[in-house]
C-alpha cells in the first residue's frame, strides 16, 4: 500500500490519513448545555486520551442534561499482532455432511434440545436454529437426519429444562438468551451450570448458549462448552455437538 | 372518502361481517364465564387496595378466600356485598379483616339479596362516577392547554426505576413526545397479581403499580403545562392481570393502554379462553374511561415474514374491532396496530409498506391507527437504523397515521437511552413537518404497484377471516395462522383462572359502563 | 412525455430562445478572443508536457515566451509549427530548447504558411484521434463489463495524496460508487498554471495533475474490472486552467468534468470574460472526449436562500445548455446542476424539493441532471444530518435523476473519512433500492402545492432568463442576481491573460472536434 | 432528583441511569472485519477506558479496513465544579444599544474592516457579520450608524488586508477563518498577527476572528483579543468591539 506501511503492532483509527486516529463518539452528560458543558465534555474526551477533543453538536435534552457529539484523534494504539481470540475452533460441514458424520461416527440418532429460558420470550432466535424451516435458507436441527431435536419455546425455567433432558436423555442443550438487562443472561445462564452440576449431569451433556451478544469467549467463562453469536445457523452448531461428541468418546 | 387505492368496498364489508361473527362466537363463550382478575378487577373498583403482611395485594387475598371456598362462580361483589350488609364495614374493611383472618367471605350469614343488590351497586356507581370524573378531567384539560398534532409522537420509558422514568418522561414531553409509555418489566405479564406501590427496580421495563401511574401520571401533567400540551400516558394491560391494570389506569387516568389478547395468547403463551375473557372486561373499563386501546397485530411480523403475512395483520385488525365494538368501545378510540417490518432489502419495499398503510387507513378511517417502526431488520449500525426510521415517519405523514411508536436507532442493542428518545424525535418531527400535506398531494397510479399490493391484502385477508368464520377463533390460532405461532385451547397460562359463572352471577361494573351516560 | 407538474411548455420554449440569444452573445465575443490557458491547452494536445528547472509547466514557458515576445495574438500554434518546419523537432523538443533559452519562437525565421498548417494540422489530427480512441476505450469498456444503474453515485475523496485517494477511491467503488470525484487542493482554481507530477500533499484535496489523473484511472480501472461496473472518474475543470484540465482530462480518459465559467466568476472571483472564454474551447475539448460535464448551479443556493431563489438554478441551467450546445457538446454529457438545499425547518419543504426536481426532470429530459445535497443545513448533528440526505436520495429516485452526490453526514465538519462515505452509499443504496419505482407510480394533485411550486419556479425563471436577454449577461452577473453575489466586468482574477485573436490566428482543434466525425 | 444526587465533582456520561457511563463511538481500523479485529476494537475501546465495550456493528469497506460502532461505559470522570471556560465577557447589546453607546463614548464614527482571508472562499459567514442584511433577522454592521464597516470578500491576502486597515485607518479588523483542513487557519491566523507586528500596528488595532471551529479560547491563544464561533451575530462583534475600544481609551 504506497500510502503508508501499517505497523501491526500500533493499530490506530484510521479517518482518512493513516494514523490520523480520527474518532467520532457521542454521549450524555447530567450538566446544562453551555460553553462549561461543552468544555466539560472535551475534558472528558481528553481522559479517554482523544487529542483535539471537538464537540460538534451540543442539544439539550429537556431535563438539564445535554447530549454532545464529538470527535477527537485516539491516543492509543492496540498490539493487533498479539491478539488471541476464543473461538469455536472445529471446523463446519453442511447438512448432509453432518448427518453423514453422525451415520459414520455416532452410530445413533443424537437428541438435542433447546429452550429459550428464564423470561425471555425471544423464540426466533432458537427457532432459527431449530425448526424445520431454519433461517436465511439454512434448514433447521429438526430437519437433520440422526438428530432428535426438541424446541422447548420461551420462558422455560431451567428446572424445566433439566427435567426434560434427563427425561429424554439429551446429548446436547441448547439455550438461548437474547434480553441483557442488568446481565440477566448471565444470571440464567450462571444458574442453569450450577442446577446441572447439582444434579450431576452437566458432564453428560455438551452444553450450548447463543444470542446477540453472546460470544464463545463468554460462553467459555460461564461454563459453557460453545456460545454462539449473531449470524449463527443450525449448521454450525451441529457441527460443533457432533465432533465434540465424538472426540469426548475417544477420551 | 375516495379510495386512492381503488379497494373493493364490498370486500371490506365481507370481512367486517365475518369477523363480526368470528367475535360473536368467541363473546358467547366470554358471556358465560368470569375469571379470577377479573373478579379481583371488580375488588379494586369497589375501592379495595394495598397488600397484606406478606405482600399478597388484597385483591389477590379476597378473591383466592372465595375461591378456595369454592363460591366464586357468583361472583366476588355478592360475597363482598353480602358482608357489608352483614357487618357494616367498608370494602376495604372487610378485605383487611379477610387478610387477617377474621373474616372468611363465604362463611357469613346470607344476607337479603335485594339488600345485597343495592350495597354493590351503590359501591359500583360510586366507582363508575370517578372514573368519569378522570374522563372529564382528560377532556377538559386537553381542551383547556391543546394536545400534540397527529400522528402523535409515542416513545416508551424503560428505566425500571419509576423515578428515574419520570424523569426520562418529562423530558421526552420537552423534546416533543406526545405520549409516554412506560414499559413494563420484563415477564410481569405473566405475574397472576398487580404489584404493590413504587417501585425501582425492573428488567427491561418498570412494574406496572398503581402508585407508579400515579407518580408518571403526575409528572406529565407537570410537563405538560409547561410545554403547553397534554401529554398522554401509555402502560400495558395485557397479560394475566388485564381488567385489573385497566382498572388502576382509569383510576388514575392512563390514556392509552396496550390491550390484546392475542398478543398474549401468542407471545406470552398466556391461554387463550382465559385472556379473551378477561380481555373483554378490559375494554368494557378502556371504552368507558376513554383510552384509546393499542392492538398488537404489528407484533405478528416479527415472527412471522411481513411480506408474506401482511393480510394476517388486517385479518386480526378486523376482528380485533369487532370484539371491540362488543365491549362498547368506540373507534376512536380503537389504535389498531399494524407495522413498517419488511426487510430493508427489498426491492420497492417502500412502495408495499406504503400500500399497506394507506389501505389500513382507509379500511379503519375512524380508527388513530398505531403504526409501529421497524424492529426486526435494525441491526448494530445505528446510522442505517435512524434511516429506516426515516422512511417509517415519512409514510406515517403521508399515510395519516394517529399513532407513531418511534423506531429507536439503538434498537438492536438496548432499551432508548436519554438521547436515543431525543434523536428520533428530531428525526420524526423533521420529516412530520418537511413533508406536512404530502398525502394531499399525491395520487397512485391506477393498477400499479401500489395500488395492487393493497388490494391483494386485502383479498387474502378476506379469504381468511371466511376461513376463521369457517373454523372458529380457536382452531385458527391452533393452527398458527397469526405470526407463525400456534397455541393450544388448554394450553398456556392461566387456564386454572377460568371459572364458569353461576346462575347468581353478578358483575355491576359491565352494565354501568356500557351504559355510557349512566 | 407527459408533465407530471402540468407545465407550460410553451414557457419553457420561450425560455430556451431567450437563453440562446443570450449565449450567442457571449459566444460573439467569445469567438474574437483567446486566453494564455487556452493557448497552452493547444500546447499540451500538440503533446508538450513537463516542467522546467524551476518547475514551472512547459506549456507556460512556450506560453509566456511567445506572449511575452507580442506574437500570442496569432495563436501558440502557429509560432510552433513554425518552429517546427524551420527546425524539425518535435514539439516536446522545442518547448525544452524555448526553456532552456535556446531557442526563442517569435525569433525563428518565418516559413511558408501552408507548410506551417500542414504541421499544425498533422499534431492536431494525431492527437483528436487519440483523444478518440479514449473515447472509445471507455465505451467498449462499458459495454464489456456494465455499469451502475442510475442515478450513478457520486462520492468525493479528498485526502490531498494522490495514493490514498487511490485507495479511498477503489474503496468506494467496492462500497457501491459509480463516480469518484478527486476534489481539488483548495485554491487550485486561482492558479494560472497546472502543477506537474504526482503529489501527495494538498489542503482539501489533491492538486488536479496528469499524472495524478493517470494513477486514480488506473486505479478504478483496475477496481472496475473487479467489481463488473466501470467506474466514472470526476475531476474539476474549472478556474484559470479551465481548457488544459479538460485537454489533461481527455488524454487520460476522464470521464465527468465539473465545468461551469458561472461558478469561478461568482464563487472564486475569476473575471468574467476570461472564463467564458476559457469554458468554450473546455467544453468542446469534453464534447469531444464524451465526458460529462456538471454545472455549478447548486452553488448558487449555498449564498442565496433556496426558496426564494430557486428560479435562479433553473435561469441559470437553460443558459448553460445553450452554451454547452454551442461547443458541441450533446444533452447527454450535460449534467446540469441543481440542489436540495432549502431549510429543514420549511414545511412542506420536501413537497417543494420534489416538485423543483421533477421540473428540472422534464425540462431537461435527456440531460442527466447532477443533484447536489444538503450541505448549508447540515450541522454537527451527524444523525439530523443522515435523515436529510435520506430525503435527498428518496427525491433522486423518485425523480429519477442521473447523478446523485451523496450528501455526507459530516458535510460540517470534515472532508469525507472513509467509513463516511460507506455509511452514505448504504443510505442511498437502500433508498434507491427500497423505493425504486416509486416514481412510476405516483402522480401528482392538479394544482396542488407541489404543481404550483414548479409551476412558479418555471415562470419566474422565464421572467428573468427575458430580463437577462434584454440587459445581456455581464450586467445581469454586475448586478448580483446569480447566488446573490455581484461580480464586475473586469473585475475578478485571470483579465491579463485575455488575448484579442489577430486575423491569422489558428487553433485546430475546435474545428476537428466540432466536426465530431472527424 | 429522587433517582439519584449528582455529584458535580465526578460527572459521567448518562445512558438511563446516573453514572451508567453508557458512551457510543465509531471508527475505522485498519485491519480485516472479523473476530480479531472485533477484538481489536474491544481492546482500543479499553484503553481509552470503557468497561464492557461492546461492538454492535462491523463493516468492511472494501480495502481490508474495518468500521466499528461500539458501545461501553466509560470509566473517567470530570470535576465539572473546577471547570472554567475562557469567554468574552462583555455583554451584548442591541444594535440601538451599541449606536447610542457609540455617540455616547466614542464619538466618532469607527472603523471596521472584514475579510475571509487566504484561500478560504467561504464568505457567509463573516457576510452574515458585515452585510447589511445579516443573518437569521439579525442586521449585519454596514447597517450600524456610527460604524463604517467594509467587507473585503474572500481569499484576500493577509498583506492586502493590513494595507486596507493602515489606509483606512481601521479601528478592529474581522478575520473569518472556516476551512481548517490540516490547521491552515492557525497558520493563516498566526501570520497576520505576525504581519501586523512587523508593521507595528498590532497594538492599534482590535483584531478579531471567527468561523465554525473558533472559540475565544483558541483566538486568545494566537493573539488575537476575542473569537467568535457558530451562531455569532453582528452585535456580539459589536459589543466587544465599542466596548474594548472604550476600556483601551481608559488605559
Ligand atoms: C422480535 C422482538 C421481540 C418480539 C419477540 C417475538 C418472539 N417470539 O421471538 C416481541 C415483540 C414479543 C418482543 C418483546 C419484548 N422485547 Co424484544 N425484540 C425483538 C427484536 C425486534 C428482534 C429479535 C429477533 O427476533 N432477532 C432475530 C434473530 C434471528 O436474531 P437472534 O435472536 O440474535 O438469533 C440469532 C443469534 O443470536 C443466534 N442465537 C440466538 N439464540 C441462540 C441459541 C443458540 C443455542 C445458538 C447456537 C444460537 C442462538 O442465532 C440466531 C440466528 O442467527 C429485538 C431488537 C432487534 N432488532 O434485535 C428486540 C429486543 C431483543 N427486545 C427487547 C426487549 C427489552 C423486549 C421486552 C422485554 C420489552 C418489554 N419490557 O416488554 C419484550 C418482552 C419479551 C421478553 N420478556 O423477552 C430488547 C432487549 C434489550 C436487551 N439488550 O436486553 C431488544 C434488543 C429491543 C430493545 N432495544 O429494547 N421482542
Ligand atoms: C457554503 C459552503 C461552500 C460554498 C461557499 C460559498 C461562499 N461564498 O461562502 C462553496 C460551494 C463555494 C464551497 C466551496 C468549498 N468548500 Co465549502 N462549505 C460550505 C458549507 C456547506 C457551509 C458554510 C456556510 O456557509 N455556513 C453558514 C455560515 C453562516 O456559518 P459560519 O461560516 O460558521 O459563520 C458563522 C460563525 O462561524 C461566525 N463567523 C464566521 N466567520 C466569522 C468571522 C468573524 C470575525 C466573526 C466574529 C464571526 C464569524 O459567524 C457566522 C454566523 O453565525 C460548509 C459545510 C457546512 N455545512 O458547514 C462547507 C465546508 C466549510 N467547505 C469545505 C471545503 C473543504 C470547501 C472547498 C475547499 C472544497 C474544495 N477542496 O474544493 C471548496 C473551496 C472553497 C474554499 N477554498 O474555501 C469544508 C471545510 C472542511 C474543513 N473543516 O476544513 C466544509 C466543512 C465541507 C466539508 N465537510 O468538506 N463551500
Ligand atoms: C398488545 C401488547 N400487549 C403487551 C405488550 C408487551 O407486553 P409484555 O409486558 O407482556 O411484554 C405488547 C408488546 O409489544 C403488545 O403489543
Ligand atoms: C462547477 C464547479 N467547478 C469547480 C468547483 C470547485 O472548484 P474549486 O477547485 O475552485 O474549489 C465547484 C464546486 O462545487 C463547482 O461546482
Amino acid at each position: 500500500m504506497p500510502a503508508g506501511k501499517i505497523d501491526y503492532s500500533k493499530i490506530k483509527p484510521y479517518g482518512d490519513t493513516l494514523n490520523d486516529g480520527m474518532t467520532q463518539l457521542s454521549f450524555t452528560l447530567p450538566i446544562p448545555c453551555d460553553e462549561k458543558g461543552i468544555e466539560a465534555a472535551k475534558q472528558l474526551a481528553a481522559k479517554m486520551g482523544f487529542e483535539e477533543p471537538s464537540v460538534v453538536h451540543a442539544k439539550d435534552l429537556g431535563v438539564g442534561y445535554t447530549y454532545f457529539i464529538l470527535y477527537g484523534k485516539c491516543k492509543h494504539t492496540v498490539n493487533y499482532e498479539v491478539i488471541k481470540v476464543v473461538k469455536v475452533e472445529t471446523g463446519v460441514m453442511s447438512r448432509k455432511e453432518v448427518e453423514a458424520y453422525i451415520l459414520e461416527n455416532l452410530k445413533k440418532d443424537i437428541v438435542i434440545l433447546g429452550a429459550c429460558t428464564g423470561s425471555d420470550a425471544h423464540t426466533v432466535g432458537i427457532d432459527a436454529i431449530m425448526n424445520m424451516k431454519g433461517y436465511d435458507g439454512h434448514y433447521g436441527l429438526e430437519r437433520y437426519k440422526g438428530i432428535d431435536a426438541l424446541n422447548m419455546g420461551s420462558q422455560v425455567e431451567n428446572e424445566e429444562l433439566i427435567a426434560k433432558a434427563i427425561e429424554l436423555k439429551a446429548d446436547a442443550i441448547l439455550v438461548s438468551q437474547i434480553v441483557t438487562q442488568k446481565d440477566v443472561h448471565v444470571n440464567n445462564l450462571t444458574n442453569l451450570v450450577e442446577l446441572m452440576e447439582a444434579e450431576g449431569i452437566r458432564d453428560d451433556i455438551i452444553l450450548i448458549c447463543g444470542g446477540p451478544r453472546i460470544n464463545h469467549e463468554l460462553a467459555k467463562e460461564l461454563g459453557y462448552d460453545a456460545g454462539f453469536g449473531p449470524g449463527t445457523y443450525a449448521e454450525d452448531v451441529a457441527s460443533f455437538v457432533v465432533n465434540e461428541m465424538v472426540a469426548r468418546r475417544r477420551k | 372518502m375516495e379510495s386512492k387505492l381503488n379497494l373493493d368496498f364490498d370486500l371490506i364489508k365481507r370481512a367486517r361481517g365475518a369477523s363480526k361473527k368470528i367475535a360473536l362466537d368467541v363473546q358467547d363463550f366470554i358471556d358465560l364465564h368470569t375469571t379470577v382478575t377479573v373478579e379481583r378487577t371488580i375488588v379494586r373498583l369497589i375501592g379495595i387496595d394495598g397488600v397484606d403482611e406478606i405482600d399478597t395485594p388484597l385483591p389477590n387475598v379476597v378473591v383466592e378466600d372465595v375461591k378456595e371456598n369454592g363460591g366464586i362462580e357468583r361472583g366476588i361483589a355478592f360475597w363482598l356485598g353480602n358482608a357489608a350488609v352483614y357487618t357494616s364495614k367498608t370494602p376495604q374493611e372487610i378485605a383487611e379483616a379477610v387478610a387477617s383472618g377474621e373474616i372468611n367471605l363465604t362463611q357469613i350469614p346470607m344476607q337479603d339479596k335485594e339488600a345485597i343488590k343495592a350495597k354493590i351497586d351503590e359501591w359500583a356507581i360510586n366507582s363508575v362516577e370517578k372514573i368519569r370524573n378522570k374522563r372529564l378531567e382528560r377532556e377538559n384539560t386537553i381542551e383547556r392547554i391543546g394536545e400534540g398534532e397527529k400522528p402523535y409522537i409515542y416513545v416508551i420509558v424503560a428505566t425500571g426505576n419509576v423515578y428515574e422514568d419520570a424523569i426520562q418522561a418529562q423530558a421526552a414531553a420537552r423534546q416533543g413526545a406526545d405520549i409516554i409509555a412506560v414499559i413494563r418489566s420484563t415477564a410481569q405479564s405473566l405475574l397472576d397479581y398487580v404489584p404493590y406501590g413504587a417501585t425501582t427496580e425492573g428488567f427491561g421495563g418498570t412494574y406496572a403499580t398503581q402508585e407508579n401511574f400515579r407518580i408518571v401520571r403526575k409528572a406529565l401533567d407537570e410537563v405538560g403545562e409547561e410545554v403547553g400540551r397534554y401529554i398522554r400516558l401509555c402502560n400495558y394491560c395485557s397479560g394475566l392481570c388485564m381488567p385489573e391494570i385497566a382498572a388502576m389506569g382509569a383510576i388514575e387516568r392512563l390514556d392509552v393502554m396496550l390491550n390484546d389478547a392475542l398478543y398474549g395468547i401468542l407471545f406470552r403463551d398466556i391461554n387463550m379462553q382465559r385472556t379473551f375473557i378477561d380481555q373483554y372486561f378490559s375494554r368494557v373499563i378502556n371504552g368507558f374511561a376513554g383510552i384509546i386501546i393499542n392492538t398488537g397485530e404489528d407484533n405478528y411480523l416479527t415472527t412471522a415474514d411481513a411480506v408474506e403475512e401482511a393480510h394476517t395483520v388486517l385479518a386480526s385488525q378486523f376482528i380485533n374491532e369487532q370484539f371491540a365494538l362488543f365491549a362498547g368501545l368506540p373507534e376512536e378510540q380503537m389504535a389498531l396496530g399494524h407495522a413498517f417490518e419488511m426487510n430493508p432489502k427489498e426491492e420497492n419495499g417502500f412502495l408495499w409498506e406504503l400500500a399497506q398503510a394507506q389501505m389500513a387507513r382507509e379500511i379503519f378511517y375512524i380508527s388513530p391507527l398505531k403504526y409501529m417502526p421497524p424492529t426486526k431488520f435494525i441491526t448494530g449500525d445505528i446510522f442505517k437504523g435512524h434511516v429506516q426510521n426515516a422512511l417509517f415517519n415519512l409514510i406515517s405523514i403521508w399515510t395519516n397515521q394517529g399513532i407513531q411508536l418511534l423506531g429507536m436507532l439503538t434498537e438492536a442493542i438496548h432499551t432508548p437511552h436519554l438521547h436515543d428518545r431525543a434523536l428520533m424525535i428530531e428525526n420524526a418531527k423533521y420529516v412530520f413537518n418537511n413533508c406536512k400535506d404530502l398525502g394531499d398531494e399525491i395520487e397512485f397510479k391506477k393498477d400499479g404497484i401500489i395500488q395492487k399490493r393493497a388490494q391483494k391484502v386485502l383479498k387474502e385477508a378476506t379469504e381468511l377471516i371466511e376461513e376463521i368464520e369457517r373454523n372458529g377463533m380457536y382452531n385458527t390460532i391452533e393452527q398458527g395462522k397469526f405470526g407463525g405461532v400456534k397455541r393450544l385451547r388448554t394450553g398456556g397460562k392461566g387456564l386454572r383462572g377460568v371459572i364458569k359463572k353461576d346462575d347468581e352471577y353478578y358483575n355491576p361494573f359491565i352494565i354501568l359502563m356500557l351504559r355510557r351516560n349512566a
